[in-house]
């Protein structure tokens, strides 16, 4: 029971990650921005699912592949999102910055 | 139910990603884009498996974590070289018409 | 031959993790496949401390530790930001200066940046890591140099 | 088994629903997109949905060729066709009828084909009478591989999915190539591209 409620409180932490991330996406006003805002589904968003999910498989082989999962994700996001910003800069994509005296939008 | 709620707030990004890429602007925008929608689709097949009661799901959502990240460096190192390619080639053209 | 062996037990142990079946002749198959796997990568001439850090020993989970609840705080902000009506960003990008020796502390360092929502490592070069970040007052925080330390730390005595 | 797995299925028809809508909001994405590029990424978006639903309709083994054909392969080949030819879509000037109605009538077709297949999950269609029962209840003992769908792929069906391993290997080693001929002209042209000292 106990672990059920943590399970939920989990999965539903970890869903409002999700779509911040997904809000994040469309608000923000460039690439780099942009990416600030996947990373927050990326690690938070999907840890926390992840963690719901392990809680409902209980000490089993499945709890293990959801940390494997994890594991993966965790390792390849910081790889693509970089790679990402590293191609978009080189290509001459000037970051947006806030303009002196600009308000805010 | 909690699962459903997961399903509901990963489709609902998957959408506003789609969203994102139509409109862009740029390819990198879209890149990222797709890249998180590899993600929320990781994370459905799992949500599903368990929505369903089938946990074998994991497998597939363990490969495809892999498929994503290389499908995105792949497409990036390619718009990379094409874009290095096309630079080239704009320099070659301005110095042939610079050559007279 | 120690990162070729620490290539094999990880192997091998995903491979008992993913198959939940284990009968000698599965076992042996198993094992099989994964002496194939890692006398490729031996030829292939990958096994070594930058792939298979085992040097870095038990510092490494300590860090990943600290590392998660920074992830979590900074989701925290990055969410408030998102959030708020008006967009509170002020996007900097700057080279900051990192102390780690090795490639695999700068690489640890650069994706250890990536990882915490809010910050974004861009290019990493031998003077130091290219940041890209969300608010000013981020840039700041890695400034201030603790994440740099610890991970100096982790990567030790080379 | 799980219960809720025999249960009436209603969150299978919520998640199918779901993913149906956005399915037709990628292809419409695609559809309106004039830069092709783009339109090659949202088309990769476009299978790696594909490939979800796949997956809830218990249809794993083809998700995974949909996500590694469809969101990988395909998305390559679109891109080496794009580097070859243009980046944007030339404006037809005149209203191609011919194609539209073709493409409508084969879509009618289909959807009149699908009238006769037995409904989802029917015990009673054909696919579930013939040899299904038989490899699910001796599958085990005849082949000794306990998951019933590698037993199907890897032993019954065993010269059928090396014809297939063979078509998806022959794909990678042609994408492989090239990319890598790409590559190797590159290099001879100019220094690596990956030089970044004149920065910042």
């Amino acid at each position: 029971m106990i672990v059920d409620i943590l399970s939920w409180i989990s999965i539903g932490i970890g869903a409002a990650f999700i779509l911040v991330g997904g809000l994040g996406l469309v608000r923000m006003p460039d690439v780099f921005t942009r990416l600030h805002a996947a990373s927050v589904a990326d690690t938070a968003g999907a840890g926390f699912i992840l963690l719901g999910f392990m809680f409902q498989a209980g000490l089993s082989l499945n709890a293990l592949k959801l940390v494997l999962i994890f594991v993966f994700l965790v390792f390849t996001a910081p790889t693509a999102s970089h790679a990402l910003a590293h191609a978009a800069l080189l290509d001459g994509i000037r970051p947006w910055t806030r303009k002196p005296k600009d308000p805010a939008p | 139910m909690m699962a459903l709620a997961a399903v509901a707030a990963l489709v609902a990004t998957v959408f506003l990603a789609l969203i994102r890429a139509y409109l862009g602007p740029t390819v990198y925008d879209r890149v990222v884009a797709v890249n998180a929608i590899g993600t929320m689709t990781v994370l459905l097949i799992a949500a599903v498996g368990f929505l369903m009661g089938r946990p074998e799901f994991l497998d597939i959502a363990l490969v495809y974590a892999l498929i994503n990240f290389i499908g995105t460096i792949a497409v990036l190192r390619y718009i990379k070289r094409r874009r290095a390619r096309d630079a080239e080639e704009a320099e070659s053209a301005e110095g042939a018409e610079g050559a007279p | 031959m120690r990162h070729a062996l620490s290539l094999f037990v990880g192997l091998y142990g995903l491979w008992l993790a993913l198959s939940g079946h284990y009968t000698p002749f599965l076992l042996a198959i198993g094992a099989a496949c994964t002496a194939f796997a890692v006398a490729v990568a031996l030829r292939m001439d990958v096994v070594d401390h930058e792939g298979h850090p085992i040097h870095l020993g038990y510092r490494i989970p300590l860090y990943w530790s600290w590392l998660t609840i920074q992830i979590l705080l900074s989701a925290l902000t990055v969410t408030r930001i998102v959030l708020s009506p008006r967009l509170r960003i002020d996007p900097v990008l700057e080279t900051l200066p990192s102390s780690q020796k090795s490639d695999l502390g700068k690489v640890i360092y650069a994706n250890s940046i990536t990882l915490t929502p809010g910050t974004l490592s861009t290019n990493v070069t031998a003077d130091g890591i290219e940041v890209h970040a969300l608010t000013r007052r981020g840039m700041d925080e890695l400034k201030e140099g603790g994440m740099d330390r610890r991970v100096t730390a982790v990567e030790g005595e080379e | 088994m799980d219960p809720q797995a025999q249960g009436p299925r209603a969150i299978d028809i919520y998640v199918d629903i779901l993913l149906l809508v956005l399915l037709v909001a990628a292809a419409l994405v695609v559809v309106t997109l004039r830069n092709l590029l783009a339109a090659a990424l949202v088309l990769g978006i476009y299978s790696l949905i594909m490939a979800a639903l796949w997956v809830v309709l218990d249809a794993v083994d083809v998700a995974f060729t949909e996500a590694a054909v469809g969101a990988g392969v395909t998305t390559v080949f679109m891109l080496l066709a794009i580097a070859a030819t243009g980046r944007h879509e030339k404006i037809a000037h005149r209203r191609p009828w011919l194609p539209i109605l073709a493409s409508l009538a084969v879509g009618g077709l289909m959807i009149f084909g699908t009238l006769d297949l037995p409904a989802f999950g029917d015990p009673q269609a054909p696919a579930q009478q013939h040899v299904a029962p038989h490899y699910l209840e001796q599958g085990e003992a005849e082949t000794g591989v306990p998951n019933i769908v590698t037993a199907v792929l890897a032993s019954y069906r065993g010269f059928d999915t090396l014809g297939e391993v063979t078509v998806i290997f022959t794909a990678g080693i042609g994408v492989l190539l090239m990319l890598g001929v790409a590559s190797r002209r590159r290099r001879a042209g100019e220094s690596d591209d990956d030089d970044t000292g004149d920065r910042s």
